[in-house]
C-alpha cells in the first residue's frame, strides 16, 4: 500500500468530488468555509443555481480585492458575482425557499457526523456559545445534506462516528459526507464506503472512523 | 397641519428618545445593511439594558466597526438574541462571547430562518407559527412540538422589537426604501416588526414620488426616520478591512 | 319638527361626515361601496394614506374613463390614480400591514351593528354563500372599526339593534357608525348620539333604532 | 445537458399535463393579475375535479372573461377556495354562487388575508400558524383557538397548490417575474405555494440577465413555464368591460 504516508484529496479536491455529485437544474445551498470551495468547482454544462441564506438566488465566482460589489456577499461574506438570471430576496423568503424544500442540496462543515445522519457543527464540547447561523434550517428542509469536513480531529480523533457526542444540527438528513479520505454515505449500522482518495485504503480509513466502514 | 417629516439632521438627534430597556433589532449580513453610523450614535447616547436582535453581535475581524459587541462592552446590553453566539470558526473569538461566556449579558440563541421568520410574523400580526427547524435538537428540548400530516414542529412566537436600526441605498421623503443587492437581508422584516424604525441611507433622500411604486423593498408606513449618511470621514461607510483594503 | 320627510344625509354626505374624523397622518382602508365615497372628501391639509388590501398603499381619486392604468385598482376594482410616496406590496404584505395594527381606521358597509360593537356584513340571512373579502381581517385587527351604512333597510328594519341577527364579521370592535341618519358610537348598552343629520330629530331616529339612543 | 427551457409556445401546451384532482391557484384581484388566457385554456384541457384557490370565482359583470364559475359551469371543479362565494352586492349573483347553493360544488370560504397568509405558509414552509382573524366568528366555531399574550387566536394551515396560474407584466427566461402596480396581489404567494407555476406574461420574455436582480417581485426559482401573450384578439388582454368601454 502506498498510502501510510498520504493524507489523501486536498480540501479543493474534496469540494470538487462532492460537487460532481451536483444534478443539472439543483439549487444548491453551500455553507461557509470549505463548502465555499464548490463553487471554484468547473461544473461543466449543468445549470446549477447558488442560493445564499441571505437572498442571493444564483451567485457566481468570489470577485478579486478591487473588483467587488461592496452591497453583495454570498453566506460566508466572500464578494461574490451574480450570474444572469439571478434575483435578491429577503432573509424570510429566503428561508422560506429552504423551508418550503426548494434546495434541492446543502453542503456544510461538521465537527461531527453520525452512522444514523445525524450531524453536528454548531457548538463544541465546553462552550457555553455556538453558532447556528441558517444551518439547522438548511440541515432540516434542505432535500439532501453533504458534508464536507476533515476525517479527524487535529488530534487524530474520528469525526465518522457510530453516534454524536455534540449537540446536534439535526437528526437523519446526511446522505453524502467527502472528507481527505473518500466519499461516504451513512447506512445506519455504518458508513457505505462510495470512493477513497487515492493513496488511501480501507485499513486507513477504518482505523480513523469511528463506527463500522463498509466496503462498496 | 403638516406633521414633522421623517427626515431627520444627524443620528444622534434620530436617536435621542431611545430608553433604557428598549428591544432594538439592527439589520445587516456580514457587512451590507449594517447600521454602523446608527450604532455609532447609540454607543454615545448611552441607554442601557437593551434588548439587541440581529443575526450575529459584530464578527471577530480587526480593525473593528460599531457593533452589538461594542454596546456589550460599552454596559449597554442585557440580552441578545441572535444566530451566532459564537463565531463559525471555532478559532476565532467574538469580543461578545467572552462576555457571554462570562455570563454579564444573557442570549437567546436562534435559528436564522427562525430569527427572520419571527420577526416577519411580528410585522405581520401572526403571534405564532410552527416550524420544522430545530425538532430533535437541544433547542428544541422542553418546548412545544406539535404533528401535522406526520411530521414534528416546533412552535415559535413572533418577536416584535421597538426599534429597527436599519441601513439602506435609497429612500424617499415618505421613507419608502431600497436596498442593494444582499443589503436587503433582515432590513424589510425589522422595519415591519419594530414599531420605530430608523434608517440611515447612502443616497441623498429623494422627493416622495421619486422611486417606482413598483420598486420599493420596504414602504414608508414601515418607516419613521431618515438620516441621510455624510461622506467620510463623518459617515461611516464600507467596513474598515474593506476601507484598509482599498 | 322639520324631520317628517327628511331622509338625512346623502350618501356623499355620510362619508364626508365620517370622513372628518380621519386624523393628520393616519392610514386609512376604505371597504367596497359606500365607504368608497370618503376619498371623494376634500381632507383639507390632512395629510391620510389610504390603503387597499391588494396591496397598494398611498392611492388617490378615481381616474376617468380612458384615463385609467388598466394594473391598478383599489379594493373594489376601481381604477384610482397613486399618490407621490405610494408602494405597492403582495397579498400576504398587505394584510401583514392590516393584522399588524397600522391602519388606524377601517371604513365599513355592514348589514347590521349592535349596541355591543359587533357587526354583521359578509352574509344574508337564508344564504348559503357570503362575501368576506378582506372584512374580517380588518375587522379584527384595524385601530378602528367605522361603519357607514343607512339607518334602515329597505323594508324600514333597523340596521342598529340591539344584538346582531346575521352571522358577525367580528365582536365589539366598532366604534363609530355614520348613518343618514346621524353619526352614533355603540356604547354596550345602546348607541350615543354623537350627531343628527338636518331634518332628523332624536324621535325619528329612535324609532328607527333597534336598541336604546343615548342622547350626548 | 441543457434542460428544457421555461418558455413554452402555446397556453395549450404549458397547460397539457395538468391532471384530474389537480389543486389550482389562481392569481388575480378584480382583473389585474388574473390569467384570463389560461383559464381559458384549462377550459378546453378539460381536467376534472379540480380544486381552485383563488379570490373570487370570478365577477358579475357582463361580458363574463374566462373565470373559475365558468370551468364549475364546464362540469370541472369539485372544489373551491375563496374569500367570497356569493358577490360584495347582494344584487349581485355570481354564476358559482348558483351551483354552490345548489350543492353541485363544494365551497371553503376563507378570509382573504388568511387566504393570502395560507399560501404565503406553503410557500415558506410553515405548516401552520396563528391568526386573529375570524375569531368569534361562524368560521371560528368547533376550531382550535389559543390564547396568546391575553388574546385569542385562531390556528390555521398552510395552502399547498399543485398548480399556480399566474399573469404577469415582465418576465425574462430564467422566469423572473415583474407584476405591474395591484396586479401583483397574489401572484408571488402563488408561485411559491405551487409545485408548479405557470405564467402568462404581457411583455415580450426577455433574456435572463434583462432584469434588475433587486427589481423581481416572483424569483425564477419558484417559475416553471412562461408564454408570452399574443396580440389581441388572439391573446386576452384586459377585461371585455373595458374592452367594450374603449
Amino acid at each position: 500500500m502506498s498510502g501510510a504516508a498520504s493524507t489523501g484529496w486536498d480540501r479543493q479536491q474534496m469540494a470538487d468530488r462532492l460537487a460532481r455529485e451536483f444534478q443539472d437544474g439543483w439549487i444548491v445551498n453551500l455553507g461557509v468555509g470549505l463548502p465555499t470551495l464548490c463553487s471554484n468547482t468547473d461544473i461543466g454544462d449543468r445549470d446549477i443555481v447558488y442560493h445564499a441564506e441571505n437572498g442571493v438566488i444564483g451567485y457566481g465566482p468570489v470577485l478579486p480585492p478591487g473588483e467587488e460589489d461592496l452591497h453583495l456577499v454570498n453566506a460566508g461574506g466572500q464578494n461574490v458575482s451574480l450570474q444572469p438570471g439571478a434575483a435578491i430576496v429577503h432573509h424570510a423568503d429566503s428561508f422560506g425557499i429552504i423551508r418550503s424544500g426548494r434546495i434541492d442540496v446543502t453542503v456544510m462543515g461538521a465537527y461531527e457526523v453520525s452512522a444514523g445522519g445525524d450531524f453536528a457543527n454548531w457548538r463544541l464540547a465546553g462552550a457555553k456559545g455556538g453558532g447556528i447561523g441558517g444551518a439547522m434550517d438548511l440541515a432540516a428542509c434542505a432535500r439532501r445534506v453533504f458534508l464536507l469536513l476533515e476525517h479527524t480531529t487535529r488530534k487524530g480523533e474520528p469525526r465518522l462516528v457510530a453516534r454524536c457526542r455534540l449537540p446536534v444540527t439535526a437528526r437523519g438528513v446526511v446522505t453524502l459526507v467527502a472528507t481527505n479520505y473518500g466519499l461516504f454515505a451513512p447506512t445506519g449500522e455504518g458508513f457505505a464506503v462510495r470512493e477513497l482518495a487515492p493513496g488511501i485504503d480501507l485499513a486507513t480509513a477504518r482505523a480513523a472512523t469511528g463506527a463500522p466502514l463498509l466496503p462498496a | 397641519m403638516a406633521r414633522p417629516g421623517k427626515v431627520m439632521q444627524s443620528f444622534a438627534a434620530a436617536l435621542a428618545d431611545i430608553p433604557d430597556g428598549a428591544v432594538i433589532a439592527f439589520g445587516g449580513f456580514a457587512g451590507p445593511g449594517t447600521p454602523y453610523n446608527l450604532t455609532r450614535a447609540l454607543l454615545a447616547q448611552g441607554a442601557k439594558r437593551l434588548t439587541c436582535i440581529a443575526n450575529t453581535t459584530g464578527g471577530a475581524q480587526q480593525p473593528r466597526m460599531p457593533d452589538i459587541g461594542m454596546l456589550v462592552e460599552n454596559g449597554q446590553v442585557a440580552k441578545v438574541v441572535c444566530s451566532f453566539t459564537a463565531a463559525t470558526r471555532p478559532s476565532d473569538v467574538l469580543p461578545f462571547t467572552r462576555f457571554y461566556e462570562a455570563g454579564e449579558v444573557e442570549a437567546e440563541l436562534v435559528p436564522q430562518g427562525t430569527l427572520a421568520e419571527r420577526l416577519r410574523a411580528a410585522g405581520a400580526g401572526i403571534p405564532a407559527f410552527y416550524t420544522p427547524t430545530a425538532v430533535g435538537t437541544e433547542l428544541a428540548e422542553g418546548r412545544e412540538t406539535r404533528v401535522i400530516n406526520g411530521r414534528e414542529y416546533l412552535l415559535e412566537y413572533a418577536l416584535p422589537c421597538d426599534v429597527a436600526l436599519l441601513r439602506a441605498w435609497r429612500a424617499d421623503a415618505a421613507g419608502n426604501l431600497q436596498y442593494r443587492r444582499s443589503q436587503r437581508n433582515f432590513g424589510p422584516l425589522m422595519a415591519m416588526a419594530a414599531r420605530l424604525a430608523i434608517v440611515e441611507v447612502e443616497e441623498p433622500i429623494l422627493p416622495a414620488g421619486a422611486l417606482d411604486p413598483d420598486q420599493i423593498h420596504t414602504p414608508g408606513i414601515f418607516v419613521q426616520r431618515l438620516v441621510a449618511i455624510p461622506p467620510a470621514p463623518e459617515g461611516l461607510w464600507t467596513t474598515r478591512r474593506q476601507e484598509r483594503a482599498r
